[in-house]
């Protein structure tokens, strides 16, 4: 029961068991179930409308599975969901990013209410995506692949030890595809697990530990 | 092991077939009684010495009012036991209770407006009673149309429960402010009832309608509850079964 | 800024993570909340059209009242009390609707509930936001509005106090109505209709508090009614409102 | 007999507060009932037609 007090080491860094789920009549999450190891990535694949969306939103318990938990380190992450929160970045396919503020105010706001992060390093992310030259213009003046990009930058600043990406690399460029891949192999090699929603291909150098499709 | 009752009313299945065994329990007995203490208070009962006949309004103005305040306060009771412990059936119960509580709070209104016209020669008065009605009522639309705002079944419980309960936190709030705002207004209160000056041959027929109406109560939220039950549990294997049978 | 020693620094700053947990201290609850207050209110003064909008909107209430009853200042003045609340509680409600409405649609309250810190600090953080920009106005435009009313001048200081005790709890009721309706698109009537039941007990304290502060009486009793029930709102309604807020984000 | 339907003057009064009353009770049934209909139909389609859970 309790694996970390018992001193053994759980395998899996997180966890699915029978996920069901249903919105009004439709039946979203029929039975979901994977494991994942540290350093490990899923990929989540499925069409439009198949629950990727769903799936990584009950994985990060804003929506309450009807039967089957979710498991991280080998605990029930419902019982105790801010330590749970604190430990994991999730990314939906709109940055939660404010038109009338700057780039670089707004990666401020939304790292410096999860932890204290001094200036010197919120620079240094946001030139790591390229975006030293335009930070400090309103969010509203930015292109769509802009704007995506100050997401990465929040990416690289969280560190967490699970990434809940969804379609990460919508909007970007080549250049912008490959800080991706980057980031999701820097967070892999130090042990972090990712789950990723895409149908695209996974940004190189990264490879997708499993794959799990949806079905509509 | 003392709780053992609670988990099986929280089957579904298990409340789906007690609630359909039960109704005709409730009901007869409930038309008996209304039945009996309308006649008793239409007929049996003597003339109030200062309302006259007027004052058999009472028969049916109180068990109405009764009833929105009752229902009202197992609505968030339910809602509350919905919300914390996750219960589908809590909030079925929750979701059947306010279309009753707020019929019986149009009936209450209306019948206070027509008892307050012959006393008080006007149709309608800020009788802290009445308004607080009034307030009720807006509270049960409030509930039904936060419901009908989401059409995704969990969602509507969870948020109109959480309703419900911040409701049930301020309905006694509010009783008290309109009491205060009326006693500076000083309105004259003709509708004075449950004092113990009222002689059994008039108290009588009104106890009768009381327990007759809250008996109604229980036998149209079991038949509610049931629809509610059914519909929550779309997928279950338990529904086909039953229905064959 | 010399770009070579950027990526170092970045490359530094992901070496700190190399052992999650200790390297990443959370912030404090309370400099979280005061964070989101910070951002609330820089956004709001970006966009000062719609800061002066309720403002606009009591105004123009206040300023029906002469015209459609009568510009005797007799009688304008016993309606004062009455008046000045009515349009200062429609005036919040119509605030009501932005509170949460922008930063639900744009994924911020997802990243607030997702953020391991309390979300009844931040939402709290957000309530009070939205008191210092549209109830802190009000109550500092009361006094114009009555004055226009024929009340009297030492009438003003019981105005303001009461009013700035009352919106507060008007605020905090308001928030839990906005985050139940945040899911639907069209929700001004419904937020009216769960809002201004709960908020009737606030109206009738704050309009007899003004009500007798205008007479030249002592107020203290409504205002100390008054008081505890924006004492009961700020402990209870962030409470209420975060629950409200995960329930529609599902 | 007519003395008991006039109610001593509050004839106007007393019955159209009982009918009220009735009516809200007739139509409680009615409510209720139409909705459980309503629910078990709609539950014998989902458990008749292709159940994807069942």
């Amino acid at each position: 029961m309790n694996l970390r007090d018992s001193g053994a080491v759980p395998v899996n860094h997180l966890e699915a068991e029978d996920l069901q789920l249903w919105r009004g009549d439709r039946h979203v999450l029929k039975g979901v179930a994977f494991v994942l190891g540290r350093g490990e990535c899923l990929q989540v694949t499925g069409t439009n409308g198949a629950g990727k969306t769903t799936l990584l939103r009950t994985l990060c318990g804003l929506m309450v599975p009807e039967a089957g938990r979710v498991l991280c380190e080998g605990r029930d992450v419902r019982k105790d969901l801010p330590a749970f929160h604190s430990s994991l970045m999730y990314l939906g396919h709109e940055a939660p990013l404010k038109a009338d503020l700057t780039a670089r105010e707004n990666l401020h706001y939304w790292i410096g209410v999860r932890r204290s992060v001094p200036g010197s390093i919120l620079d240094a992310a946001l030139a790591r995506v390229g975006a030293s030259a335009w930070c400090e213009r309103l969010v509203r003046t930015l292109s769509a692949g802009q704007k995506r990009r100050v997401a990465l930058a929040g990416l690289a600043l969280m560190f967490a030890p699970l990434w809940l990406l969804d379609e990460p690399t919508t909007n970007l460029d080549t250049e912008g595809q490959q800080v991706v891949g980057a980031l999701m192999a820097e967070q892999l090699a130090r042990g972090g697990a990712i789950v990723i929603a895409t149908h695209q291909q996974l940004p190189a150098p990264v490879r997708a530990a499993r794959i799990l499709e949806l079905a509509a | 092991m003392r709780w053992t009752w609670f988990h099986r009313l929280a089957s579904p299945p298990y409340l789906y077939g007690l609630a359909a065994r039960l109704t005709p329990w409730f009901a007869w007995p409930a038309a008996l009684l209304i039945l009996g203490g309308l006649y008793a208070g239409l007929v049996l009962a003597p003339p109030d010495y200062q309302q006259g006949e007027g004052f058999r309004i009472i028969y049916v103005h109180v068990p109405s009012a009764w009833m929105s305040l009752m229902v009202y306060v197992i609505m968030g009771v339910a809602a509350a036991v919905g919300l914390i412990w996750r219960m589908k059936v809590a909030h079925a119960v929750a979701a059947s209770c306010a279309p009753i509580g707020a019929s019986f709070t149009v009936a209450a209104l209306v019948t206070g407006s027509l008892w307050g016209k012959p006393m008080w020669g006007t149709w309608w008065e800020w009788d802290p009673r009445l308004t607080s009605e009034l307030i009720l009522l807006f509270l049960y639309l409030g509930f039904m149309g936060l419901r009908a705002g989401f059409d995704d079944t969990q969602r509507a419980d969870r948020a109109g429960a959480l309703l419900a309960i911040v409701g049930l936190v301020n309905v006694p709030i509010i009783h008290y402010s309109v009491i205060w705002w009326n006693s500076l207004h000083q309105a004259p209160s003709v509708m004075r009832f449950g004092k113990p000056a009222m002689p059994p041959a008039m108290l009588t027929p009104l106890l009768v309608l009381l327990l007759g109406f809250t008996l109604f109560f229980a036998a149209v939220l079991l038949v509610r509850v049931r629809a509610e039950i059914l519909q929550r549990e779309r997928a279950a294997r338990w529904i086909g079964e039953t229905l064959r049978t | 800024m010399s770009s070579a020693r950027m990526p170092a620094a970045a490359g530094a700053a992901i070496n700190t993570a190399a052992s999650f947990g200790q390297a990443t201290p959370a912030a404090p609850a309370l400099s979280a909340a005061r964070l989101a207050l910070a951002r609330d209110l820089t956004l709001a003064f970006r966009k000062r059209g719609q800061l002066i909008q309720p403002l606009a909107f009591f105004a123009l209430v206040t300023m029906l009242f002469p015209l459609a009853v009568s510009p005797e200042l007799a009688r304008l003045r016993a309606m004062a009390p009455g008046v000045l609340w009515v349009a200062a509680l429609l005036a919040s409600l119509l605030a009501l609707e932005f509170l949460f409405r922008d930063d639900a649609y744009d994924g911020t309250l997802e990243q607030y509930a997702l953020s391991g810190q309390s979300l009844t600090w931040l939402l709290f953080a957000k309530t009070v936001a939205h008191w210092l920009l549209t109830g802190l106005p009000l109550a500092l435009m009361a006094p114009l509005a009555a004055l226009s009313l024929g009340v009297a001048a030492a009438a003003v200081p019981g105005i303001v106090l009461v009013m700035l005790v009352g919106t507060v709890a008007l605020s905090l009721i308001g928030a839990i109505g906005a985050a139940l309706t945040l899911g639907m698109k069209r929700s001004g009537a419904l937020l009216a209709l769960l809002t201004l039941p709960l908020s009737l007990p606030v109206l009738i304290y704050g309009a007899r508090a003004t009500e007798l502060a205008i007479a030249g009486n002592s107020y203290l009793a409504p205002l100390e009614l008054l008081a505890a029930l924006a004492v009961l709102a700020v402990t209870l309604a962030p409470l209420a409102a975060a629950a409200a807020v995960r329930i529609s984000l599902e | 007999m007519r003395a008991f339907l006039d109610m001593g003057g509050y004839a106007a009064f007393i019955w159209p507060s009982y009918l009220v009353t009735l009516g809200v009770l007739v139509l409680n049934i009615i409510w209720a009932r139409r909705s459980l209909a309503r629910a078990l139909q709609a539950a014998r389609r989902r458990s008749a037609g292709p159940g994807e859970g069942a």
